[in-house]
């Protein structure tokens, strides 16, 4: 395996910072809008064998949960056309072991790391939000009010813009620093729990996490993965993330993070035109591990090519 | 880059894919394996990578091989690609076999496809090591390609298939454990379907033989960033090791099979 | 259940007939389960060039609305990852022409015809009903209660169960007919919509509509649509379409026809499954527009290697 | 089935692919196009055909030849595929140029790779008719294969150029405007840009020349049944006509061109 040379582009002059800056005045300024999306990057050091993790402009974890979780059984992941389906299931070590182990190995790069947290009632992100407040590594929550994998939980809150509001309102008050909440696409308007989460003192919002979907296998004639359904993510979805970017940035004063199949600079950029503040790489890093610089390379040449030299004269340009 | 020097049928729905790298690659220990993409262009369809053993490497002249089955979509294209296209691959990943200081009697035990990444095992091993060899498969021809290719090395070769009678008719334990009297194994390489895996594990395990095995979990990544291929561990269900990075070779007995 | 067989598969033994048999007896008997997708098969005749129409299952009309519409201004087609994007906004002569010139067109083929309607307003539906309901070349409603292109109607009444129930039942009250009602995905619980069609009365309802969706251009910096938003189809929405109808199978008891990316005879399996009775041949039709016919191939194929001689006997399976 | 046996770069990001038919089809008119699957085995995406109206034909040899331009996806994937390959593609589709009985002077204007069409065209009428020809495009080096294709019929042909003073340096309008006294149209057939059309069409109908144009509109489906391509008709916003059905080729004055 050969690292990747990470190319310095001091000479260019070409702006790419980004600031995630709410009304209130909190803000999260990133070197550049690029985010690694939760679960899609495993803890760092993985990725950091095939490019300079640098050069991202923040790191999200893998979902966390106040115990240790074994996830779902496996088949975790089966593929469609242009996307994938996955059940992972928040596999992870709880929020101790979180502190304790992999905290420490991502720290170690030189990038913002916001931490992806889940549970399965409000008190379970409170008190997780309770122990990470203390983890100055750590420079924001992604408040995962989206994931369609555990039962009981997770999908439930976040399709309701009640429970969104109160849940956020609850780790607003425990967690001084950065709060962003990331929302599901699987309701009828993605705008009123966008709504509900500003509403409730989120810094942020990232849309969107996956599309409730299942594929069955017809040989067997069951369904493929053991969990019956799973997140659809990848290039099939990005219209339908870019739609709701777009009609979110029309009602929203605070930043959105935009995520859904982004695989090239030319779906980056079509982000940030749709509202984006920064943008989330997920399922594209599964196929090309070191995409990240391809695609910074491919946010460069299109600034050049229409003469910009700030990334942020981008951000909701469509609109006009 | 990767280019294809050779894609050839060498059995039913089964290909040889010989690949030269043009710049030097790590040096993959058997058991290892390669993450493929198989599409060309900008085409985001499929869009997952697929994983292969590898059959086999040589240093000297860079050249890398895997044999594939075509079973769906993916591989179906791979063996579409002629000689001269350019293939993106990602490797090698994962633990491999580990290979023995001085074990006396080693045996390979492999079913179907799972054979592949056997033959370089052994390749790397028949000088040094004492080898006897079990392969099965469901017919004859699936099993010519492999035989030819390890009656090269120096290592005794039992055959079975479940339709046709070749040293044995029956699955690849069966023959295994016919010729376990006379053949005392120190250790053991498994690769096969899982359902043939945990037959052999709960065998080996019964008799304290030692071993090794090699698992087929759908992968996302490869890397280890997806935790897609996650096993469990037969310690405990919350300690898990991902086919990717800590396999796809596991000790016998490590890792749940619960396919 | 169905006993007949279908005339082209004598010397085959192999019986592709599907009956949309609802509770209260009504039903719909076709020779093979598939039925052309509304607004994806033109007028039949453009179809019927490139393979005998006759061999489809049933055929669904473009929608109609009470008076002509223009439809949106172009572009109204745009390109996804294994999907497409459309914004036609239901361009069609209204219900009258639609009588005196197309249905005598379509009527030209020995189909079952599906007409599929929409309207701005729930009287709309009804006064359309009540024209068609004279028409004896027609086989039934399909009631599009999903299109995601028309503002102030469609998406809105597809959305809110108590719409759709209302609607569903004036429906019922003035056309004596089969009634599918077609229902959207955007939605956070399909379930919802599909009992509410169920007790007013629908015979069957077809899931799914496309998802809402949009493409910037990146160049224009503007969206591509002119319509700003679009609808998705194609394959990249079939994990959703396939996970929304074995959901809804497990409540209803009407039955359901699958659709949303189906390509192949695989795909319509799959859908099988999952418990759909029929299926819809969207998109492919565009890409291919003999693909009814491959697909045909491809089940009975299916059904040989699986030594099944019933294709009915798939519906539901993968829920044992 | 159609083989392909050329696809060469002709120009700036211009190919000119040659496909052989391997059973009779029907012969195009010219201004008639083909729908092309730009994709090879299963893949889903991209998942829409490409239009390419017919730049020549030759019935006798069976062979269709497209000039087409890489501008996205789709085209990109066509410029890679090679001689030998298969092609899937639809047609001849649409309604193509009216074939004059006996008008005297005819006008081909065309713009960019707009001109593509007005090949198969211009050889069609070459011999009966008298035909001037202006071409327009960016730059010289996207008329050269052009000017060359044109050069070996009877015809008088003028160029020019936007970055370069060819026999005029402009618009493909401006440079037939400036012939227009000396040289007298009888019948124009326009292909360009849809600003190109509307601009031609605005001063053709001022000076009541009548003609044709062809419409590039985005398709889904070239064959009528997904009404992606609708134009309205200048009589009546409810009358549509679909470019793909009752185009791509339209009357000066039918159409709104509105893009
Ligand atoms: C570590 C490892 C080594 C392997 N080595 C070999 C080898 O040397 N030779 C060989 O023929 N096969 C090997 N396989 C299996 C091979 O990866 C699959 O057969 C192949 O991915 C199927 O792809 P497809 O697109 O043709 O099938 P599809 O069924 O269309 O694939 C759909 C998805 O499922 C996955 N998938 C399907 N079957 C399997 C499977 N059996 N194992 C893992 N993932 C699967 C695919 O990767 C893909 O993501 C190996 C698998 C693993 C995990
Ligand atoms: C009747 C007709 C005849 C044509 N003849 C020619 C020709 O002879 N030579 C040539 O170079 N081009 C021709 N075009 C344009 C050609 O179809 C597009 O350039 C091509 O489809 C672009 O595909 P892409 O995947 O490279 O671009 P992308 O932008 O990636 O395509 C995305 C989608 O938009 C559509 N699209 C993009 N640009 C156009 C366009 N200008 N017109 C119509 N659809 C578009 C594509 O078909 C596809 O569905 C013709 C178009 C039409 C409608
Ligand atoms: C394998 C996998 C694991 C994921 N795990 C998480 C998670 O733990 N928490 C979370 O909020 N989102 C998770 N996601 C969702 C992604 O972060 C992202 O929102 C989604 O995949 C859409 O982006 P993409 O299309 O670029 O992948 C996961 C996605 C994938 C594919
Ligand atoms: C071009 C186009 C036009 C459509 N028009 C209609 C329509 O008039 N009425 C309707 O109910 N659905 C309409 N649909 C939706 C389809 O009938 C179908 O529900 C959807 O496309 C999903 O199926 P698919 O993925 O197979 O295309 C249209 C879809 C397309 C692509
Ligand atoms: S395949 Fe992604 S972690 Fe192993
Ligand atoms: S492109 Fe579909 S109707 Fe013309």
């Amino acid at each position: 395996m050969n690292k990747q040379q990470s190319a310095t582009d001091l000479t260019e002059k070409i702006d790419l910072a980004t600031v995630l800056k709410a009304k209130n005045g909190s803000h999260l300024k990133l070197k550049n809008p690029l985010i690694t999306a939760s679960g899609t990057c495993g803890n760092g050091h993985e990725l950091a064998k095939f490019f300079d993790l640098n050069q991202l402009g923040a790191f999200t974890t893998k979902g966390i949960t106040l115990q240790a979780q074994p996830g779902n059984k496996t088949p975790r992941i089966a593929e469609s056309a242009a996307g994938i389906i996955n059940s992972i299931g928040l596999e992870n070590p709880g929020v101790d072991q979180f502190i304790a182990k992999k905290l420490p190995e991502t720290a170690q790069y030189n990038l913002p790391i916001l931490a992806n947290i889940s549970g399965y009632q409000a008190d379970d992100f409170v008190n997780i939000a309770i122990k990470l407040a203390e983890q100055k590594e750590i420079s924001g929550l992604e408040v995962n009010l989206s994931c369609p994998n555990i039962k009981g939980g997770g999908m439930i809150f976040g399709t309701d813009p009640e429970n969104v509001f109160q849940i956020t309102r609850k780790i607003k008050q425990v967690y001084p620093g950065y709060i962003i909440v990331k929302l599901t696409p699987n309701i009828t308007d993605i705008t009123t729990t966008a709504l509900a989460a500003e509403e409730a003192g989120a810094d942020a919002v990232a849309l969107i996490n996956t599309l409730s979907a299942m594929k069955i296998d017809i040989e067997k004639q069951k369904p493929l993965l053991a969990n019956t359904y799973g997140g659809l993510s990848g290039p099939a979805i990005k219209p339908i993330a870019v739609k709701m970017v777009y009609q979110s940035y029309q009602k929203l004063t605070i930043p959105i993070i935009g995520l859904g199949g982004i695989c090239s600079g030319s779906d980056v950029i079509e982000f940030l035109l749709a509202g984006a503040t920064a943008v989330g790489l997920g399922s594209i890093n599964l196929r090309e591990p070191a995409a990240a610089l391809r695609i910074l390379a491919e946010i460069k040449d299109y600034l050049k090519k229409h003469q910009l030299n700030k990334l942020s004269s981008l951000i909701g340009a469509a609109h006009q | 880059m990767f280019k294809i020097i050779a894609n050839r049928l060498v059995g039913p729905k089964i290909y040889e894919i010989i690949i030269k790298a043009d710049k030097l690659i790590e040096q993959p220990q058997p058991g290892q394996f390669f993450n493929l993409k198989v599409n060309k262009l900008k085409s985001k369809d499929p869009f997952l990578r697929r994983p292969f053993s590898v059959f086999d490497f040589n240093p000297v002249s860079q050249q890398l091989t895997f044999v594939y089955r075509v079973v769906g979509r993916g591989t179906e294209i791979l063996s579409s690609f002629k000689v001269g296209d350019s293939l993106d691959l990602l490797g090698p990943l994962g633990k491999g076999f580990t290979l023995p200081e001085n074990k006396k009697s080693l045996h390979l035990i492999g079913g179907g496809i799972g054979i592949a990444p056997l033959y370089y095992l052994a390749r790397v091993l028949a000088d040094q090591q004492q080898l006897s060899i079990y392969l099965g498969a469901e017919t004859k021809t699936e099993l010519n390609f492999f035989q030819q290719k390890f009656s090269e090395l120096k290592c005794s070769i039992k055959l079975t298939a479940m339709a046709e009678k070749l040293d044995f008719k029956g699955t690849a334990l069966q023959l295994w454990l016919k010729n376990l009297p006379a053949n005392k194994a120190d250790f053991i390489y498994v690769c096969g379907p899982e359902k043939m895996l945990l037959a052999v594990e709960k065998e080996a395990l019964a008799r304290n033989i030692d071993g090794e095995l090699s698992v087929e979990k759908r992968m996302g990544c490869g890397i280890g960033i997806c935790l897609s291929c996650s096993c469990q561990s037969v310690e405990s269900p919350l300690t898990r090791k991902r086919a990717c990075i800590e396999g796809p070779v596991f000790k016998l007995g490590e890792v749940e099979l619960d396919e």
